[in-house]
């Protein structure tokens, strides 16, 4: 998340630091994403990658919409919520290849990307299970919260729309209701669950109003509308760090990729594909920004160059990172090794 | 009953007889006391009841139902939660009510619990207790498992079984601080047919310390939870014959295996004796570690006795669970051989 | 259910036979329950014990409504929807006992009868766990009506109003809506989930509303009322059986006892529950029956007689009923013994 | 490559190379050809995708999607429904992609699948297949566990675990006509590196036989699944030193110790390699039934090989489950020892 910046809803634009930073992060979401598909199809990456293509702008948006004190669970398609947290996109990239400069010093991999200190707090690659692990955090917040005077916090919790499918997903709504917790559920809907589409695996696919049910506010915004849904996360966030309990937010997009990085989508219907890339968010926020007046394109222009550059330079320092020694192995297992058994 | 060192850090002197639901609520009612970050969470655990054991019973009036969390029925969701807000800075204690839920948690508890540390390269750390219970046959096969052998084969967890109101509270204490997540697991039926003298105040029993709760020099029992009762009442009625040590390993994760090897150094013969199922239980790999360890000392093969390899049945007259009459008989076989 | 009984919607009561079968099933239900408390009372039963208390007039009702070809999943709660199926109450007991004539020869318990050729399919004892075993069982139904010229059957699903909590029943919601499966969610709504009320565990206690929202058909009806009930029950079959999809029907009664047999429930507000035993669906359908005439004074003695009587015979026939040998421990674990482990 | 008879009822002569992928493919084809009561679910398996691994490619539309049906991502729901189906007259096949989301569903499997008919009093059986796939480090954790030793120690389960085409067809037709629920695993590291001649008809291979798959005289490496490649090639890297006999488990329970005790009667030294975690794992009990069994015939104890006491790290630097170097280091050291 940009630093100090609090996600005020009264205003009807972020600041233009704030819709600079959002471009970029699209930029180094896509960026990085077809860079490192580019380096596993030449069998230079061995990791399974989860593109977020589709969902910058919902990323972007979040990134500035949470402060810095609010924490994030996310899940395997997790680069842009990692951006978001404000985690520099060369750690992300050196956990990919596994080496000690990532976030995890290479022993979890893509889908489990942490950084405690950035709000990061864990990553999940188990369709549904970040949000019952977001309950517990968000009840953390709420309780500390209750006994101090700091600013309270709010916990955002991000999963695709086929995660509304599983069991964990239903009984975390109704407690996240029940407690009143300081949780944002953020759902990022872009129509595919893998190679099943929503209507193929839900009864009812308006994810909102199902949710809707449990007693919680909930809405749906159009996740390819950066600003639209900057404004609907800020107040969903507002709401949960005030004290007036959890949100439901389906983000509405279309996924632009296969599911996985190397992963065949000739499934998806071209026509659906191409009226989603009519929208695509990265090129329609360039638009706007510029049409708006808000930056010129010689800003637009730099902070192209500076991500590409920002994309090379973290994919150097993943490549030179040293992986981590064979005697690692045994590490972090628990808080110390003794007494364990090592096979 | 134990030859472990107590820390008794407040009221030393102060001792009472406790049934292990007792003692349970006393190791509770001092972690939410010492530490404003302990919580508790699970299905009715609230006042008035108190839990459907009693376990918690005064504690949410006492410390509050904020802390005390009575939840849905949800169990994926109590330990997901808990997880959860351990990652938040709190120690939260998941209270599951039969150990056959757990099924209905081992995504929690096995992909993330226990991994979360390793997956995130030693940042985190996920201080949980799970509590749950085995119950038994008279509840039928889907209320009386036992499955510790599923979480000693799963790295990054601690597991727990005591047999005794003393060792109940001491290992419950170090659980809910211990910085590692701790699958702590009770016998319904010793709830309240174990009693024994406890300290009232703080004291803390270290996890991974077996106690030999029996000397002998004939043949070795190594065992854990209630059947720590079975092998001892079997001990005791072969007196006389067959002079027969018992071990209480009271921590599966990590195993002592060396107070079970300076036994069997001594007796040369050994059975190890659970509740749960014998084939690819936890008997297998304690046979195999004294085999390897003591290879050509040995009088006998290491032997065990666990559960039959059936669900556990209803009826009474059908016995799965290791008896006071099968260990007998398991001790006079072993006995006899080599 | 009863023999040749169709359950058809269009008569605004059951026949005669049907409503004295109705009655008779309520005293056995409540009367057997409290027979077999007083034994494990005294130490002579040992099984865990949930009476039916409260729902008598639901299960009445749905055996009324279910036709010999539908089928059951029900839970630990079962006596009554057994009962409903048509089981004998001996077998019942004599499982109780864990005795050979029980319905599972005694290896089951009070929470695991079965009777397949009467439509009891399955009974378990983890909450929850009925429903997505019903999704599979109402899939088969599905399947086999396509394919035969033979009646379609529907399947019934009972379970509390504690278990809507837990994830799978969300699973098994939105996947009968997704397949239009012949399935009845028959939630017997006591109120209290053990001893946690309703309004403790739901941000939501409109259990029909949160259900209708996966899109499939959810009423509520008063499950004191067993006429109102059967009405509903029976057109959510109809429907299920012609292909008009599942349905979710909770039946709102009153728990009038403890959770299990022998609990406490000091915690029960008074005023509900004396509330709630005004209501007492026995006395409630007695009343009915003589005020409508559709009964004698003498008739509905000689139904309690009758039911008295087939309770204490079944108490005789279970401790008469001999325990499995102990050698039977090893049948049943697979279809063959051979190869396997004995221990 | 295996020893067992084959039982060919259509186009006896008919041999096709396969991955294992295509096998399955076709034991899948066959199954929903010969018998209507057989179904498959699971996530993403209908055409056009055929599932993740493509391992239900054209079925749906050969056979419709009626029986070859794409679920919503519900595990849980997806074991269940098959368990029910189960109940309802039919035979279905549930596709689990990862065998770690079997978390998900361990409550329809042990509590409900595993138990039906014993609970039952042997009035039900529950016919299902639960295929589930062992993934690889480059998922990370959560996608890469070997869970087999778990349903081993749930009586009630078949598990089978193949290590090539012919085998995984053979032995999945028998999973299917099976009247017990059947554990079916596979390893993604051989989904399509592994290929062989397999029958294009429909034959069998019974559950729970055994297969010598490299005859030797001086150590027997028992193992099953993707480990037989791994202790293969490090038996060929040993030929001419130390003469290696390889046993492929295929069925882990019912287990075949009958093939195991021969080979090791005339070794007699053995090791148990297997992916899974060699703490209370597989290896444990079948070294602790050799032992038993062959209690001073052994040369050395008999020994094991499985994953180590972590979860799967990501870094292919860090190797947590057996390598050809590491299982050749085992042989070594096994032959020097006694
Ligand atoms: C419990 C579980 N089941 C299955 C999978 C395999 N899987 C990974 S991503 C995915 C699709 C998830 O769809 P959605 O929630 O819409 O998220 P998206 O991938 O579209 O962002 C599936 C089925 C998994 N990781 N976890
Ligand atoms: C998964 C699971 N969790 C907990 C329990 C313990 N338990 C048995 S009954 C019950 C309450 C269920 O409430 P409800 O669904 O309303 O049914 P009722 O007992 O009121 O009929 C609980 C928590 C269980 N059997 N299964
Ligand atoms: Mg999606
Ligand atoms: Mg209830």
């Amino acid at each position: 998340m940009q630093n100090g910046h609090t996600g005020s809803p009264e205003l009807t634009v972020p600041a233009i630091e704030d819709l600079e930073w959002m471009y970029s992060l699209m930029l180094e979401a896509k960026g990085a994403d077809e860079a490192a598909a580019a380096e596993a199809r030449q069998g230079k990456l061995q990791a399974a990658l989860y593109p977020v293509r589709g969902l910058e702008g919902v990323c972007a948006a979040l990134g500035v919409a949470m402060t810095d004190d609010d924490q994030m669970i996310s899940s395997y398609r997790n680069l842009g919520d990692a951006l978001a947290c404000g985690i520099p996109l060369r750690t992300i990239i050196a956990e990919a290849y596994g080496r000690l400069g990532g976030t995890s010093k290479g022993k979890g991999g893509t889908m489990h990307l942490t950084d405690n200190e950035r709000g990061l707090i864990t990553t999940t690659g188990v369709v549904g299970s970040g949000l019952p692990m977001a309950v517990g955090l968000a009840l953390a917040a709420q309780l500390d919260s209750s006994r101090s005077e700091n600013a309270a916090r709010a916990i955002v919790v991000t999963f695709g729309d086929g995660a509304t499918s599983i069991g964990s997903a239903h009984e975390s709504f109704n407690l996240a209701a029940l407690w009143n917790l300081p949780l944002v559920f953020v759902c990022q809907n872009n129509q595919w669950g893998e190679h099943t589409a929503i209507d193929a695996y839900a009864a009812n696919p308006n994810l909102a109003e199902r949710v809707r049910s449990y007693g919680m506010h909930a809405e749906a915004v159009d996740g390819f509308d950066p600003m639209a849904t900057w404004r609907t996360l800020s107040s969903a966030l507002d709401r949960a760090r005030s004290g007036g309990g959890p949100s439901f937010i389906e983000c509405k997009t279309y996924r632009l990729t296969g599911h996985s990085g190397l992963s065949d989508y000739s499934y998806v219907p071209s026509d659906d594909l191409s009226a989603a890339l009519e929208r695509d968010p990265g090129p329609t926020m360039r638009r706007w920004l510029l049409e708006n007046g808000y930056v010129s394109e010689a800003r637009v222009s730099e902070l192209e160059t500076a991500a590409e550059n920002t994309i090379s330079e973290a994919f150097a320092f993943a490549q030179s990172s040293p992986p981590p020694d064979p005697s690692e192995l045994l590490d972090d297992v628990y808080a110390s090794k003794e007494g364990f058994p090592v096979r | 009953m134990t030859s472990t060192e107590v820390t008794n850090t407040q009221g030393a002197a102060d001792e009472k007889k406790m049934s292990i639901v007792a003692a349970l609520n006393s190791a509770l009612d001092i972690a939410l006391t010492i530490d404003e970050k302990v919580l508790i969470m699970g299905e009715d655990i609230a006042d008035p009841i108190g839990g459907v054991m009693k376990a918690t019973k005064g504690l949410s009036d006492k410390h509050g139902v904020d802390r005390v969390r009575a939840t849905p029925i949800v169990e994926q969701t109590i330990v997901g939660s808990a997880v959860g807000a351990a990652l938040g800075g709190y120690r939260p204690v998941a209270e599951i009510m039969f150990m056959d839920f757990l099924c209905q948690a081992m995504d929690q508890i096995v992909n993330h619990a226990a991994k979360t540390r390793y997956m995130s390269g030693g940042h985190s750390s996920t201080p949980i207790v799970v509590r749950a219970m085995i119950g038994s046959s008279n509840f039928g096969a889907q209320h009386s498992q036992a499955l510790e052998g599923w979480f000693m084969h799963t790295p990054g967890l601690k597991v727990v079984m005591p047999s005794n109101p003393y060792d109940v509270k001491g290992l419950l204490l170090s659980a809910i601080f211990d910085d590692d997540p701790v699958v702590f697991i009770e016998n319904m039926s010793m709830s309240y047919s174990v009693t024994g003298m406890v300290p009232t105040g703080d004291y803390r029993i270290p996890i991974g310390e077996a106690a030999v709760v029996r000397e002998g020099s004939d043949v070795t029992l190594i065992t854990y939870g209630a059947e720590v009762h079975t092998s001892l009442a079997a001990a005791e009625a072969l007196a006389g014959d067959i002079d027969v040590e018992v071990i209480d390993l009271r921590s599966l994760v990590p195993l002592d295996i060396s107070t079970c090897l300076r036994s069997v150094q001594k007796t040369k013969r050994a059975i190890v004796v659970h509740g749960s199922t014998q084939f690819c239980g936890p008997g297998a790999e304690i046979a195999i570690q004294l085999t390897d360890a003591l290879w050509g000392e040995l009088a006998a093969p290491v032997a065990r006795l666990g559960a039959s390899y059936t669900p556990v049945p209803f009826a009474a007259e059908l016995q799965s669970i290791p008896t006071e009459t099968s260990v007998i008989a398991a001790v006079q076989v072993l006995a006899e051989q080599g």
